[in-house]
């Protein structure tokens, strides 16, 4: 068995560089590598190119960094409702590059499985398409995409071990398995550490080869975005 | 003139048993509330779930389990929660029946505009453009016109286009309106009480319509 | 939830015709659908693609369905030991078309994942590569290769659920999830069925989505191809 | 002279602390018999598995676990199943740090055939061709000559291909062997008691060797 355990989030980012790409799992605010954004904000890196479907809001997840003028580029498929984000996009501060939900999950995927380029009909016809390759097969158009090139994959996983296993809790997974494939480095922030064997074969989301260092977090906030409930009758 | 909710109920119609079906944000949303009895659909939410549930009972909220509008949610027997590149995978080769999402403006070719106003802040295209480009069936949920009482259903897009050449059907406050392999919208059903010349008046894109066009069945 | 429990075996494939092309799940003789296998043998079916990564033995799996002479064409990656097989791919009846495995648990997954074609390393400089598309991505060389087309997948699952949903029991897993999606109708054989709600949403390896139709399989024999043991102290 | 296992030996120095390493069959599984204590490692079967143990104690074996040469194995503290997709996709990123695999024939320039001869029943490549294809580090373990008495290094194969400028490092029961970089084979170490000039003779690809090449140490 490999260990790749950490002390924590510090040790963990301890490399990550002015100007690297970071790749952020998490769908919203959920499934985010809570205790990284915490010690990347502490750390002060800056120019960072950050891959995330989202971009946080203005006091959570990424938000943070944002607030700290950490980030180059946002490369994400929805920014949402951020004031922060907006006021530094419009200033041209932050510059942007919006691409499909689908074409972002792809392009890590195809990173991790080792394939330079994937075929997606997403964007065909549209601004997304400009100086894109598009190819035809079937009577389809499809664009080609290209995998990403990250520095580091950060993710948040439910459950690790001590070999860099993941288990996901629910739609936490989102993002975060494809993302951990996909990172030069990949660091797990888990909320619960267990010893290699403890957990099933069967049941690992994502097989500890992908993932570099690992780590148990703290204090967990996982804030709700939007909370929608319905009353017993 | 149709409600959100009377758009959504007629939506609810063109399910059928067996569909997989994904909602978007807004009036589609609602359709969940109005599939009739009966009928047995999965909700996929392209954040990762099938078999997508009614919002959790107060005090039950799970912040690992939302669906793509980020609310809480819950699951249904039978769900299984998988990540995005396979959500968006299931998406691609068409293992999911049907589309309902809200636009902007769609043109007669069928092509829709529902991600970005140029001037305005972007928030981005989220799953839509994947979405659009891949389901065998969509279904449009929108309002006949704007706030400024322009027509939607247009000759050609003005906004950035989402998709090209995919939208199928649109339902509005006024219509149930079929977009023609060949182009135009085909006046289909009325909304009660809604004639067919008013229709016509708030339809800028072409519009082919029978000299008596039904008004919607809602049961 | 969309029910897609069938009867068994022979209503699952009584719809497949004389030259259809199949894929079928498993690894040597680890996790192949027993119960397909032997209805399709009753239904004696002809003509047959068959799309797996080996061709059973002389006595079991798609070895049965060979000595029937329903096979017309077999896609694998490995054929092993086989004599009827031997016997009609030199005597001519037989077509081979050997690709590399990954290329072919690649095709599979791209048909799943609607993706028309993937680039590969696999082959590049050999006979493989004949007639292919090279392309060159990062000074690396790949070859262009198309997504299967298949009519029918037949898969084997440990567990599965009457909503279609599928969990494989270790590494009889193999090629069957990828199979699972790529199937025009996908059939899944489970050595027990549960009612929907039974499995964890978080285990379910192959969403119901991808699958038409289901049932509990009887009288599994699971053979063993290598019995390989040691003996203790 | 060194007999199958002691070319496992020899390969087993070369496996380093942290390595996931792909063993082939033949020489290249007895490898795990021989990686020196203290040394982690996890062996991944293509099937579908990472950190592959021993073989079961007899009555013990399951059906459902096998390793990539069809053999009954065991899972070890750590293991990790995954499907066929996800297993070629870590070979294709690189996650594996080292393949060994065994070979009829390696040209100077490092490529490699294992997998056909001409006029014989072909077998299949099985994964071998996506293992040299993707693999950072490959080392090939095999006689160094044929059973005609031909040897296995050779200018140019003569062989269908398995794949192309991919062999790094060679161990036969004669010598270790580096592929340069510009071509050609650099003796690196002898078989105890084996000559520099046996070695040459048994190496018809274009060989470099120093005048004192030091022989195997094997711990």
């Amino acid at each position: 068995m490999i260990n790749k355990v950490v002390s924590g989030a510090d040790e963990a980012i301890s490399d990550i560089e002015n100007g690297n790409t970071l790749m952020l799992g998490g769908f919203g605010l959920c499934g985010i590598p809570e205790n990284c954004i915490t010690a990347l904000v502490k750390k002060g890196v800056k120019d960072l190119t950050c891959i995330s479907n989202n971009a946080g809001v203005d006091d959570f997840g990424i938000g943070l960094m944002l607030q700290k003028r950490q980030v180059k580029k946002m490369i994400s498929s929805y920014v949402g409702e951020n004031a922060e984000f907006e006021r530094q996009l419009l200033s041209g501060e932050l510059e942007v590059e919006l691409i499909p939900q689908g074409t972002l999950a792809t392009r890590c995927m195809a990173s991790g499985y080792g394939m330079p380029a994937i075929f997606t009909p997403a964007g065909v016809g549209t601004e997304v398409a400009e100086g894109k390759e598009v190819r035809n097969f079937n009577g389809k158009d499809y664009l080609m995409e290209y995998a990403f090139d990250a520095d580091f994959a950060i993710v948040k996983a439910w459950k690790g071990d001590t070999a860099g296993n993941l288990i996901f809790r629910s739609t936490s997974r989102n993002f975060n398995p494809v993302m951990a494939m996909a990172g030069k480095i990949t660091i797990a922030e888990v909320e619960e550490l267990v010893e290699a064997g403890e957990l099933d074969p069967d049941h690992i989301h994502t097989p500890g080869v992908f993932v570099h260092r690992i780590f148990q977090g703290a204090n967990y906030e996982k804030r709700i975005e939007q909370r929608t409930v319905r009353t017993k009758n | 003139m149709l409600d959100k909710d009377g758009i959504a109920k007629r939506i609810a119609r063109e399910i059928k048993d067996g569909f997989y079906v994904n909602l978007g944000i807004g009036i589609p949303t609602l359709v969940a509330n109005y599939i009739p009895a009966g009928i047995n659909v999965e909700l996929q939410s392209e954040n990762g779930l099938l078999g997508m549930g009614p919002f959790p009972f107060e005090g039950e909220e799970d912040a690992d389990l939302i669906n793509a509008g980020k609310q809480t949610i819950t699951t249904l027997p039978g769900s299984s929660i998988f990540d995005s590149a396979l959500s968006f995978g299931m998406i691609r080769s068409q293992k999911i029946d049907l589309t309902i999402l809200g636009a902007m403006e769609v043109s007669e070719n069928g092509d829709i505009a529902n991600w970005k106003i140029p001037g305005k802040m972007v928030k981005g295209m989220g799953g839509a453009m994947d979405l659009v480009a891949s389901a065998k069936n969509i279904i449009v949920a929108m309002q006949h016109v704007n706030k400024a009482g322009e027509s939607k259903l247009l000759p050609k897009c003005t906004l950035p286009l989402t998709g090209v050449n995919c939208i199928k059907k649109i339902v509005t406050e006024l219509a149930v309106l079929d977009v023609l392999p060949g182009g135009g919208f085909k006046l289909i059903e009325r909304a009660p009480g809604v004639s067919v010349d008013y229709i016509r008046q708030a339809t800028t894109g072409k519009l082919f319509a029978d000299d008596d066009v039904p008004e919607m069945i809602f049961d």
